[in-house]
């Protein structure tokens, strides 16, 4: 079939030409559902075949347009591609699920769906991406989106921390941009595998341009993906968000530009470069700051979803530190957890938002006793925050599991320490919160469940958080072939 | 409120900028310009109009279903040409042995750049107009409008 | 206190640039690498294989037509993004 | 000094390292989110300056085919600038819809003024 081997840009141009759609379709409702779920399931069902064959053959790639390599826009798609498309397809879908069963907080649902369609289809358009270029547009194309669909809430609150997101976003794009023209200045290529093969030869002559440029785009990246110091739009802007907005930016975009980072410094820059700069021992420090930093910060929110986005600053340092430790457990670990937080982050920020609308209750300090009023929507709370801090049987433990096992194949047993410490720390803030829900003093709220059709997606989670929790053999060829990329 | 000036310059401006829009799209693969710039100026000239009328009179109001049928007819264009170079089985977005190409230099020729370059252009006059009013727009307390 | 640090900061951003700019290929040099790439192919090729004599419209609408495709689509986000939160949507329309 | 013979050679890489720093400066440091804007604005068009710097070579043309031209400049940056164009396009004109928002709900465009409204509701 024909479709098939067009599956990398297919998944993107589905999903775009669906956003294209819904705005036409104005106030007919169901019409806009149906569109923004069928893209979804399609980009979904293409992912999976496509996924299945990166598995059978290797690596696709796809020239755009039919030029070969050097001239024309090459799509490719490796195991870590075929991986990331797979994690953002199914949870974004999921996410889609919820945002048309569940609770409506925008005024307009069309023009939200239109941009978490786009923001979707740029994702998958960035992780897939071979050419340098091209992924700065997608960059920049899920940067505008994900900051649109926090100001679509219209609160004072989401604006602002919108614009201060935006600023910090344009900051971080005006960094990658300057670094994409330093190594086109001094590659005269776009295409990734050109300029590993070009930089070999010119990255000598030019070692301060290539080491400035790099210093770039860590810095555009490590805004956007929220890195340890520069995550200080983050707790603001994800947890002002509309509840599906928030489980989106939280479970995927943040990731999106790590996976794009990290595929810059294997494809582009080749790891003889990356083995050479100090960068490791950067992701290191800012990665182990953000483990601390993120959980301590975490322990004194009041806010239900502001404790859940600076648990989402600490997890960004897991993934980080899965990169900066370097041996193959490490990054299987690390890849692993972006599947799995991305998992049991949308699970918790989807029941948050679900309490927060039944009750009223932003705050954990009066959570007592809702638990016993919501017993499956708490449930499926405790789900995530178990997972959260690594009980054994959640998603959580196992990649949790594979770093720690990491940080000691690589000699460093400091980091294990700072693992077990960072999971005391997730434990000392989730559980009181799941206690006092269940155990605490009878509420006054009168609180009922919601809807079967609101849990289904967030059950579809549960079941996903428990299911990569036993069955971790599932994902591992793709993820130990991700790490062999690495680490050969 | 009525401007005679205005409206006197305005019915010799506004039809040479959309002329000269036309010939900057229409020129696109042969001389500097294309579908982004093209399309700016025709965009350029609907603001105009919009401020010689000063929104006043109802009936020349360009409505927002005008420009959003422009916007998505233009990325409709694009992506349609991508996909007719999958059904003639080759690549996304080919041009090359999928469109007819024409000699080089002369007005109809380079296939899909000129396709795409009006849908570009269609597009982005569309955009310019529709972000031109909605800031004008948003920028009033919200008036029942409509 | 703040202003003598941010101008210790971006005097240090300064001066990391001007040695980056003194280590650069020089301006106007048709040896440079940039060059030396892919701009041959484009300046040789374009109009045989795209049919259009201005290469930038050749490398725009048909080398790198997937980047175009990506850059109408910034403009619909905008469009979209700010009716939205303008307006909360198209519902006014 | 080779320093000074190359940094005057590469005047225009120069400027548009300057003009990225000063449109970081203001980015950062002002108060008043126009400014920002504006801030954000003076960096991406050092950017493109620079892009098109790279793409220039010592007597070329612009790389429209026609007969009797020797030497091109280089098209590609041109290209790429179209596209770093409008995405600043989109950024800017999407800053200034929740500038617009923001000044409907605060009343003001100074930063500080709208983080003390903000604390004040709070508190």
């Amino acid at each position: 079939m024909p479709s098939l081997t067009h599956a990398p840009v297919l998944i993107v141009v589905v999903l775009l030409l669906a956003a294209f759609v819904t705005p036409l379709l104005g106030k007919r409702e169901s019409a806009v559902n149906a569109v923004f779920l069928g893209a979804g399931l399609s980009a979904f069902a293409l992912t999976l075949r496509m996924t299945m064959q990166v598995l059978a053959q290797g690596t696709l790639s796809y020239p755009v347009g039919g030029w070969p390599a050097p001239y024309g826009i090459v799509v490719w798609v490796d195991v870590f591609a075929a991986f990331s498309s797979l994690v953002i397809a199914t949870v974004s879908l999921i996410i889609s699920w919820f945002a048309v069963c569940g609770p409506r907080e925008v005024r307009n649902n069309s023009a939200y769906f239109t941009l978490i369609l786009l923001l979707t289809a740029a994702m998958q358009g960035m992780v897939m991406a071979g050419d340098l270029f091209n992924l700065f547009v997608f960059i920049e194309i899920s940067s505008l989106a994900a900051i649109a669909i926090i100001a679509i809430k219209g609160t004072k609150e989401s604006v602002e921390a919108s614009f201060r997101y935006l600023v910090l976003s344009a900051l971080g794009s005006g960094g990658l941009l300057f670094g994409i023209a330093l190594i086109f200045m001094i590659t005269g290529h776009l295409n990734m595998d050109y300029i590993r093969a070009t930089l070999t030869i010119t990255a000598t002559q030019y070692p301060l341009n290539l080491l400035t440029a790099i210093g770039l785009m860590v810095v555009g990246f490590g805004v956007k993906a929220a890195l340890f110091p520069m995550h200080v739009w983050l707790p603001d802007a994800h947890s002002n968000a509309p509840t599906a907005s928030s489980a989106l930016l939280s479970g995927l975009v943040v990731k999106v530009y790590i996976i794009a980072l990290m595929r810059i410094a294997y494809l582009a820059l080749g790891l003889e470069i990356f083995a050479l700069l100090p960068v490791r021992h950067l992701f290191l420090a800012l990665s182990t700051g953000a483990l601390l930093v993120g959980s301590v910060f975490a322990m004194v929110q009041d806010n239900v979803k502001r404790l859940l986005a600076f648990s989402t600053v600490a997890q960004v340092g897991y993934i980080f530190l899965g990169f900066g430790l370097f041996s193959q457990r490490a990054i299987e670990g690390g890849v692993l957890h972006i599947l799995n937080h991305a998992v049991m982050k949308s699970l918790l920020f989807l029941t948050a938002g679900v309490i927060i609308q039944q009750t009223g209750i932003k705050k954990l300090s009066q959570f007592n006793g809702l638990g016993r009023r919501m017993p499956l929507t708490f449930a499926a709370f405790a789900v995530g925050a178990m997972s959260m801090v690594g009980i054994p049987g959640t998603a959580g433990f196992i990649s949790k599991l594979y770093l720690a096992l990491g940080a000691l194949d690589a000699d460093m047993m400091i980091f294990a320490v700072f693992i077990l410490i960072s999971s005391l720390l997730n434990a000392a803030y989730y559980f009181p919160i799941i206690i006092s829900a269940f155990f605490g003093s009878e509420s006054e709220v009168a609180a009922t469940e919601p809807a079967t059709s609101v849990l289904a997606p967030i059950a579809m989670l549960v079941s996903m958080v428990f299911f990569f929790g036993l069955f971790p053999s599932l994902m591992v060829p793709l993820v130990r072939q991700t790490a062999h990329l690495f680490v050969r | 409120m009525h401007d005679m000036i205005l409206e006197m310059l305005g019915r010799v401006l506004i039809p040479a900028t959309q002329l000269f829009g036309a010939y900057i799209l229409f020129h696109g693969h042969l001389s500097p310009g294309g579908g982004f710039s093209g399309g700016t100026i025709i965009g350029a000239s609907f603001i105009f109009y919009s401020l010689v009328y000063r929104f006043t009179a109802k009936k020349h109001r360009l409505k927002h279903e005008t420009s959003l049928l422009f916007e998505v007819g233009g990325a409709l264009i694009y992506v349609g040409a991508g996909l007719v170079g999958i059904l003639a089985g080759r690549h996304f977005l080919t041009n090359q042995g999928v469109f007819p190409i024409g000699e080089p230099g002369r007005l109809w020729s380079s296939g899909m750049i000129l396709l795409v370059t009006l849908g570009i252009g269609a597009k982005v006059a569309g955009t310019v107009f529709k972000l031109f009013q909605e800031l004008l727009e948003g920028g009033a307390e919200p008036d029942g409008h409509h | 206190m703040r202003k003598a640090i941010t101008v210790v900061i971006l005097l240090g951003i300064g001066v990391l640039f001007m040695l980056m700019v003194a280590e650069m290929p020089l301006y106007g040099d048709p040896n440079a690498p940039a060059h030396q790439g892919i701009m041959q192919k484009y300046i040789a090729d374009s109009a045989r294989d795209t049919g259009a004599i201005n290469t930038i419209a050749a490398i725009i609408i048909d080398y790198r037509a997937y980047d175009t495709l990506g850059e109408a689509t910034v403009l619909f986000v905008a469009v979209v993004a700010v009716t939205a939160a303008l307006y909360g949507g198209y519902e006014h329309a | 000094m080779d320093i000074i013979e190359r940094l005057w050679a590469n005047i225009y890489y120069l400027a548009s390292v300057i003009l990225f720093i000063i449109g970081f400066h203001t980015m950062l440091t002002h108060n008043n989110l126009l400014k920002k804007i504006m801030g954000m604005n003076i960096m991406d068009t050092s950017l493109f300056l620079f892009f098109v710097a790279i793409g220039y070579i010592r007597g070329g043309q612009a790389p429209i085919l026609r007969e009797g031209v020797v030497q091109y400049v280089n098209p590609v940056p041109s290209a790429l600038i179209l596209t770093g164009i409008v995405i600043s396009v989109s950024f800017t004109a999407f800053a200034l819809a929740l500038v617009v928002l923001l000044h409907r709900q605060y009343g003001t465009i100074d930063a500080d003024k709208i983080i003390a409204l903000r604390s004040k509701r709070h508190a």
